[in-house]
């Protein structure tokens, strides 16, 4: 074998700890080693083309390049062997930029141990062979999990390239956070004029199919080829008769459920259509309220429904379908922040959450629009906003800071402004995050035009005196002075978390998710919107919490990913995957007791049992090959023999 | 003796439904016993059970997977039996097991080192057993040995002496001799430094012939031709003469019968050159009854290492 | 109710400032069945000014108490008195560090032999007898009473030393009087500093901060402020006249000891409760009691405010 | 207002701060919060989370003569509030106990007062109230103290005036005796307990070799 | 290429290509300084390592072993760890019978974002084989190794 090594200075990322061109020399003492040599960025074009020339050049039949994580540029580098004429498996990695020069300080050892590496790569590269991919067909439609505008953006976009869209959404209809907004920021246009008609042409698009009220029971399969069950919640109202009228929500008598869609700002009815747009316009029975279902008689809704819609039989439905690509876009949550007991921990009517302001800002909301204050519906003349509560708070296990707002406030206390001219917003902030286009502008504007109040410093405590709330905090620009507010309404600018049942979703997609419940991006810059599963894109505040034009403009980056992997008609399969040595196999069946993915099947080859694995089902985990005590079934690429190889490379000394 | 006309009574009432009866007949000395495969009822006159019936012969059954066998069982190679039927490795309808209330083997380690001065095993002519004792005739002289002082090890703790499944029994079963297994002869050795450990398998390993015998008399290494200790793909193992592959083999050995090793004891008697290869099997056999709750060839179910729970109560993770 | 012996610790405010406090433990303890025995001895658990000039000193005070207890048998302590608590905790939380226990075996020359816990009288009632047990024992229903409960900053505080009910929102006590039948008034200021131990030294801290308090809980119409802290007390009842010198208020709001309504409720004899040592008298918040109560009977029924309240005016001079 | 040359910090009292109290002090992001809770926040001349800064930023004197230090009641507020898990109170509480060591005056009153506690504790076992007032007044002139309260306290009977006397109280004084004389010094005792440790090691050593 | 004048330690990672493999990464990305003993071998899952390959390393020179992968429930492949974690605790517990201290050995789950918890492992795993100091070296066949060497590079 004739192995050239590129050791790559990656800049000075690498170069400024590792003597890269001391690697590099040492490099030629390694077995079948026949070219080394250093390179300022091996990725870049320059660098992709010495290799190549390399190749043909010395007559290369493998390739090592120590840089960076094969997690990032693996890919890369193998088109770049592959465009030279070699099998693109010929070929491997030396992470000594994350593994090495970034994480150790002594130059010396940092070589030393970047050499080690590059001689461990060399010794598993002596073992590789040619793979080649298997063709398979893939299923050309798309699952988007979560209909907010995020879920929107990706099933529209999807539905317009061409691709068969399905929708589900856990509530009865589409919208998601952004439908409760009364106006945006930062141009404060309205929320509902924005999206509405995307609502209404995911309704009217020949090529999506929505599920409302309905979550994603299971998920199997591999990329190209998943199958989806997805569970369609009992609302007790057959959806294909209800028209919609509302005439049920009128007479509903029950009249005390809590409004989901208005954040429990005033009761609703037991049978609702949460919002005069929602899509699709259908009525649904929350039966922990429903007479019927708690008092075992009422039926007033079955009796005045026009088209007979409504029935307390029915029972939850399982739909299941195949996809081949899916968009997770399930959005967040307002994290609960009645842990906050010195704020009242929700004992003070008057202390509401900024979504719950939303509502009362809303003209479709339960005040139509007039800000009212819950405790005695009258109108608050000073309200005072408070900031990161439940961001930025290591105390509650919430370090991270919610990204979104610092924005809402400012927007929020503009509002209040226009709402009530004689009223006075308090802000308190600890820091004013405002980097996007047109935002610090904004901030800027609530305080010089719209004469808010801004204090730098948290509140430490609200408490009620009179009909008035005490809000006593600190402004730290005036050095740690004392001050109190009397406020008539406290906004809380909660902050938010990954949505309600995320880990088990991440857990059915086979997807990472981090310790908040936010599901893990395939590389932080390189591939935001991809996962570490093939075929599981993500968008929206899943991923991390954004604001309505970063889920949007993410919602369409995942369209994008999911356009692409299915524009094609046949798809690659990964040749890294389990082989039978059917010499060697004794038939004992243990690979197969093992294998999670029921992958490998007994086969009778003359009378004897051996065990095969079915190519396409392998996903080349490589359990089967730690299984076999004879070492029968091996994993292409991570061979007992290579893995040894590499053992002994580090151990030689 | 009675037990042995029993025994081969119903090794005769089963020769016509099977292929071969598997017992023991007498061997080269009368201190050895070997093997016996019967299939005529002269071959069953030849059977002959006690205290020389060492071999385990649930070793033969794998290779004859696929025709019906019947197999004379001391109880603990029904454990074995029984650990090959729950990996499926042989078929319970096509193997037919004929137990008895065992007394214990010998452990011809322990006879030669009686004899000492006296004596080689191959010059004693003829033995007697009576009651505890053993009345062995070499060089013209009798010698008398307790048979407790020869009784093999793994008897000392027998649990299950009655083999556990038998289609036929023969005889009342006996009271075992222990109720657990307590581990004792890993507690002297580990009464032992790590660094004096190192050692002792350093100086053990040293006289390995690298001749697997051990591995071939294992009932539970199916392998057997295919064994990774001699194969080139997967090369786990170079063929130096190096105590480090030597030592090496033992684990891989011991490893691979991780959750299924029975305890039977014959690698250790098959070792030519006297190298205590049990103990690393029963180390194991100790951390996989401890952490699952699991005797192989006694408990039913899958075996611990070829299955999981979410949940590992017994596992203690670092916290770190 | 089965028998419960603890040992117990008075604190020396027990002695002086809040004999009422003491007098009124040991009277509802023994009501409950509550077997106490005094740590024999005992000596001053360093207080406030001893945690300032050190914690090794702070916790050899507290821990020689404890060498004190085990010389009696006693494990197991409980005390009237937050600051006490906070003290005596913090010693056996401490010295769970070998180095520090070291420290204090430095300064004491005895070290402790066994584990120890202590808890406060509060929570022995509220978790270990239990307000059902407590309810059912209730012969003088303090109903019509309206109180606030004001626990002071210790009782709860350092949440990860006290591990008693929440350090924002406690609700301990106000169940507690619930359980009475008084009428507890949400009192949001529960556990706001009343200016500690700063009455001596700076007394504007007292006036100020028990001042805020007293405002607020006249404003929510409280006919008594229920204490758990003898500092708390002080500050509040001994103080009340300063408080409103300076603040140019008139309030007259009695400063009881939770004990002693507990104590009331169960029909102990008013004079074991120490009624007559507080400054406010608490006779104004009984009359209130009563009257309210008569006005809730005739506005409900139009019958005769007689019924099951016997309450007197508490006996209070 | 003097200029603070930030780039020569006293890394040292951080780090002392940092060691005695546990906690470390780079947490604090300045939100605030232990001002805005802190009772006593309006007879501070430095506001606590200001403090905090300037641990941060090594101002080791300015710290230490803080009459903060003094007036602070250990009420726990700013510990149970920080976002970030910072042990205010006992960051404060060990920066008063560097104040005592350095000789720092703090506030007379409320020093003296504490003083006298201490010495009352030391002179009986337990604090004798009318003892530690009359120490009090005595030591910072301040006669007339609350001489308003005595005629309200006096006849319910709450202050004696003879002390109530514990029969431990030379073990106290032995206690405070000893913690003067610097019994509890942390190296100190360290270096008793690993001499002990060591002896302990060697005896185990002779009983293996004998055995 | 010796091990740097004895500071070091040979220290063998293997580590699951999705989970740990990329929270080392992340530890990188962020910078987060560690000792530079450990070499990581990449697997793709922890359920491919066999122990053997553990014993591999320690019979071979390695003064310590760690393995990572993903949390339980977490297992890129479903349940490929479960079968790891008994294998793995199994293989632990063989080593005192051959005279190795199980402390040379560690298992551990990281996930691909946490960079600091790798850190924290690989900073605790190697002071602990620091504090055990350089493993004893079996005995090879010396002459038979250095023919081998001198045959290497003939092989071609």
């Amino acid at each position: 074998m004739r192995i050239g090594v590129f050791i790559c200075h990656c800049g000075s990322n690498i170069g400024g700890t590792v003597d890269c061109k001391s690697v590099a020399e040492e490099s030629y003492a390694f077995p079948d080693v026949v070219f080394s040599t250093d390179t300022m960025y091996a990725c870049s074009e320059p660098g992709q083309q010495g290799i190549i020339d390399a190749i043909k050049e010395h007559n290369l039949s493998g390739v090592v390049v120590a840089s960076c994580t094969p997690r990032m540029h693996e890919p890369t580098f193998r088109r770049a062997v592959e465009r030279a004429g070699l099998n693109r498996y010929m070929f491997e990695m030396a992470n000594i930029r994350e593994h090495v020069s970034w994480i150790g300080k002594n130059k010396d050892a940092n070589t030393n141990k970047a050499a080690e590496l590059v001689r461990m790569a060399v010794s598993k590269l002596r073992l590789n062979r040619d793979l080649h991919s298997k063709s398979f067909p893939v299923t050309k439609r798309v699952l988007v999990i979560g209909g907010g505008v995020a879920g929107i953006q990706a099933a529209l976009d999807c539905a317009d390239a061409g691709l068969d869209v399905v929708l589900v959404e856990r509530e009865p209809s589409i919208g998601g956070k952004m439908s409760k907004l009364d106006k945006t920021f930062p141009t404060v246009d309205c929320s509902s004029c924005i999206l509405g008609p995307r609502m209404v042409d995911v309704a009217q698009h020949p090529n999506i199919t929505l599920y409302a009220a309905a979550e994603v029971e299971s998920v199997s399969g591999y990329v190209g080829n998943f199958e989806v069950t997805v569970r369609k919640k009992a609302t007790y109202v057959d959806w294909d008769k209800c028209t919609g009228c509302g005439l049920c929500t009128e007479k509903c008598p029950s009249k005390k459920s809590f409004d989901r869609f208005n954040e429990g700002v005033g009761p609703t009815t037991a049978i609702i259509i949460p919002f005069p747009q929602a899509i699709p316009k259908k009525a649904s029975i929350t039966r922990d309220a429903c007479r019927q279902f708690t008092k075992g008689k009422c039926g007033v809704c079955a009796k005045i429904c026009p088209t007979g819609a409504i029935n307390y039989e029915q029972q939850d439905e399982l739909v299941s379908m195949k996809v081949g690509g899916i968009v997770a876009a399930t959005g967040y949550d307002l994290m609960d922040w009645t842990v906050y007991e010195e704020y009242g921990a929700g004992r003070y009517p008057d202390v509401i959450t900024s979504l719950q302001y939303e509502r009362l800002l809303s003209a479709s909301g339960p005040t139509g629009g007039h800000v009212k204050r819950p405790s005695d519906g009258k109108e608050p003349k000073n309200v005072v906003f408070i900031q990161c509560v439940g961001s930025r708070d290591v105390s509650i296990g919430r370090p991270y800071c919610s990204g979104f707002c610092c924005m809402y406030t400012a927007k929020q206390a503009i509002l209040t402004k226009d709402h009530i001219p004689d009223s006075q917003s308090f802000v308190f902030y600890m820091d004013i995050r405002s980097p996007g286009k047109g935002y610090d502008e904004f901030t800027r504007r609530v305080q010089e035009e719209y004469g808010a109040q801004y204090i730098r410093g948290r509140v430490s405590l609200i408490y009620p005196k009179g009909d008035k709330l005490i809000v006593r905090g600190v402004d730290t620009l005036m050095g740690g002075q004392q001050v109190d507010v009397e406020a008539d309404l406290v906004v809380l600018a909660v902050g938010g978390e990954a949505t309600q049942g995320s880990p088990q979703l991440a857990e059915k997609l086979r997807i990472s998710y981090d310790s908040y419940g936010f599901f893990m991006e395939g590389h932080p810059k390189l591939k935001p919107v991809e996962t570490n599963t093939a075929g599981v894109f993500l968008a929206g505040s899943c991923q991390g919490l954004k604001d309505i034009p970063s889920s949007v403009a993410q919602g369409s980056a995942a369209a994008a990913k999911a356009i692409g992997l299915l524009s094609k008609d046949m798809l690659a399969s990964d040749p890294q995957i389990a082989q039978v040595d059917m010499k060697r196999c004794v038939g004992c069946g243990k690979c197969i007791q093992v294998c999670p993915f029921k992958a490998i099947k007994e086969v009778d080859v003359r009378g004897q049992i051996k065990a095969e694995v079915i190519e396409t089902v392998c996903q080349g985990c490589g359990l089967c090959n730690a299984t076999c005590p004879q070492g029968a079934v091996q994993l292409s690429h991570f061979t007992d023999n290579q893995i040894l190889a590499e053992v002994e490379a580090l151990c030689r000394f | 003796m009675g037990m042995q006309k029993e025994l081969q009574a119903a090794i005769k009432a089963i020769l016509p439904e099977v292929d071969c009866v598997i017992g023991w007949g007498s061997g080269p000395d009368p201190l050895h016993g070997a093997p016996l495969f019967m299939r005529s009822e002269d071959d069953a006159n030849r059977f002959a059970s006690g205290f020389f019936a060492v071999n385990n012969p649930a070793l033969f059954l794998p290779e004859y997977k696929g025709k019906k066998v019947a197999v004379v069982v001391k109880g603990c190679d029904a454990r074995s039996v029984g650990q090959l039927l729950s990996e499926g490795l042989i078929k319970r309808e096509e193997v037919s097991l004929i137990g008895f209330p065992c007394q214990g083997v010998v452990d011809h380690d322990k006879v030669a080192a009686a004899l000492g001065e006296k004596g080689e095993m191959g010059e004693v002519t003829a033995v007697l057993e009576e009651g505890d004792a053993l009345v062995l005739t070499l060089r013209g002289e009798t010698v008398r040995l307790n048979k407790a002082d020869v009784t093999a090890e793994k008897c000392m703790r027998c649990q299950y002496p009655n083999a556990h499944i038998a289609d036929t029994f023969v005889g009342e079963k006996r009271e075992p001799v222990a109720t657990a297994d307590d581990f004792a002869d890993l507690a002297v050795f580990e009464a032992m430094s790590l660094e004096e450990r190192q050692a002792f398998w350093e100086k053990e390993m040293s006289r390995c012939i690298r001749c697997y015998a051990c591995r071939n008399a294992c009932p539970l290494c199916v392998c057997r031709d295919h064994c990774v200790a001699t194969s080139r793909d997967p090369s786990w193992l170079t063929q130096a003469d190096s105590v480090k592959d030597k030592l090496f083999f033992q684990v891989i050995h011991a490893t691979h019968l991780a959750g299924r090793c029975t305890g039977c004891g014959e690698c250790q008697r098959a070792c030519p050159v006297g190298i205590p290869v049990l103990l690393l099997k029963r180390s194991l056999a100790r951390s996989v009854e401890k952490l699952f709750a699991y005797r192989a060839g006694i408990d039913e179910g899958t075996p611990p290492l070829l299955t999981f729970t979410l949940e590992e109560p017994t596992i203690k993770e670092r916290s770190w | 109710m089965s028998a419960v012996s603890l040992g117990y610790y008075p604190g020396c405010s027990g002695l002086g400032t809040s004999l009422e406090y003491d007098a009124s433990t040991r009277a509802v303890c023994r009501a409950l069945g509550i077997t106490l025995q005094d740590i024999p001895d005992w000596t001053c658990c360093g207080s406030t000014p001893a945690h300032t000039v050190d914690h090794v000193l702070s916790s050899a005070l507290a821990a020689r108490n404890f060498a004190q207890a085990e010389t009696a048998g006693i494990d197991d302590v409980i005390t009237p008195c937050p600051s006490c608590l906070k003290n005596l905790r913090n010693a056996l939380e401490h010295m769970e560090d070998d180095l520090f226990r070291a420290r204090v075996d430095a300064l004491t020359e005895r070290p402790l032999t066994r584990p120890h816990t202590v808890k406060s009288v509060l929570q022995v009632l509220v978790e270990d007898i239990g307000l059902d047990a407590i309810k059912e024992k209730v012969t003088r229903p303090l109903t019509g009473m309206k109180v606030v409960p004001y626990y002071g900053c210790l009782m709860t505080r350092p949440a990860s030393t006290m591990r008693f009910d929440s350090p924002e929102y406690p609700m301990s006590m106000d169940n507690l009087l619930a359980a009475l039948g008084a009428e507890v008034l949400p009192f949001p200021l529960k556990v706001e500093c009343c200016g500690a131990s700063f009455g001596i030294p700076k007394k504007e801290a007292v006036t100020r901060l028990s001042g805020k308090l007293l405002d607020l809980a006249a404003g929510l119409g409280a006919h008594a402020v229920v204490v758990a802290c003898p500092l708390c007390q002080m500050n509040l009842d001994l103080r009340q006249e300063q408080i409103n010198a300076a603040n140019n208020t008139h309030h007259a709001l009695p400063v009881p000891y939770f004990t002693q309504l507990v104590g009331y409720a169960l029909g102990v004899p008013e004079k074991e409760l120490g009624f007559d040592k507080l400054i406010m008298p608490l006779a104004p918040a009984f009359t209130a009691m009563q009257e309210a109560c008569a006005k809730a009977t005739a506005v409900a029924e139009k019958k005769p405010a007689a019924g099951k309240t016997e309450a007197t005016a508490g006996g209070a001079a | 207002m003097e200029t603070i040359d930030l780039t020569r910090p006293d890394t040292a009292f951080i780090r002392e701060v940092e060691k005695e109290s546990g906690q470390t002090v780079s947490k604090c992001y300045q939100c605030g919060n232990c001002s805005a809770g802190c009772p006593m926040s309006f007879a501070y001349d430095i506001p606590v989370s200001r403090m905090m800064r300037l641990v941060q930023a090594g101002q080791k004197e300015a710290v230490l003569s803080a009459k903060s230090l003094w007036m602070c009641a250990t009420c726990e507020t700013c510990t149970q509030r920080c976002p970030n898990n910072i042990d205010v109170a006992k960051v404060m509480d060990v920066c008063r106990h560097m104040a005592r060591r350095e000789g720092k005056g703090g506030v007379y009153a409320v020093k003296t007062f504490w003083d006298a506690f201490m010495q009352s504790v030391g002179m009986n076992g337990k604090v004798h109230e009318i003892g530690l007032m009359v120490m009090y007044m005595l030591r910072t002139g301040r006669v007339f103290t609350d001489v308003d309260l005595a005629p309200k306290a006096l006849p319910k009977g709450k202050m004696s005036i003879l002390p109530h006397r514990a029969k431990g109280r030379k073990e106290v004084a032995d206690i405070l005796r000893r913690f003067h004389e610097g019994a509890a010094d942390e190296q100190k005792v360290q270096a008793r307990l690993a001499a002990a440790e060591q002896a302990g090691k060697q005896a185990a050593t002779q009983e293996g070799g004998r055995s | 290429m010796s091990v740097l004048e004895g500071k070091e330690l040979r220290i063998v990672g293997f580590l699951c290509n999705w989970c740990s493999y990329g929270g080392a990464d992340t530890a990188g990305v962020g910078r987060f300084s560690q000792p530079t003993d450990l070499r990581i071998v990449r697997v793709p899952c922890s359920g491919r390592i066999n122990p053997l390959f553990i014993m591999k390393a320690l019979l071979s020179g390695a003064d310590g072993v760690l393995v990572s992968g993903c949390h339980p429930r977490d297992c890129h492949y479903a349940e490929g760890n479960y079968y790891a974690r008994r294998r793995l605790e199994v293989l632990k517990g063989l080593l005192p019978t051959l005279g190795i201290d199980p402390r040379r050995f560690e298992y551990t789950w990281v996930s691909a974002s946490e960079g600091q918890r790798w850190q924290h492992v690989v900073d605790t795993f190697t002071q602990q084989v620091h504090t055990l100091g350089p493993a004893k070296r079996l005995p090879d066949a010396p002459e038979l190794a250095a023919l081998a060497a001198r045959l290497e590079p003939l092989r071609n």
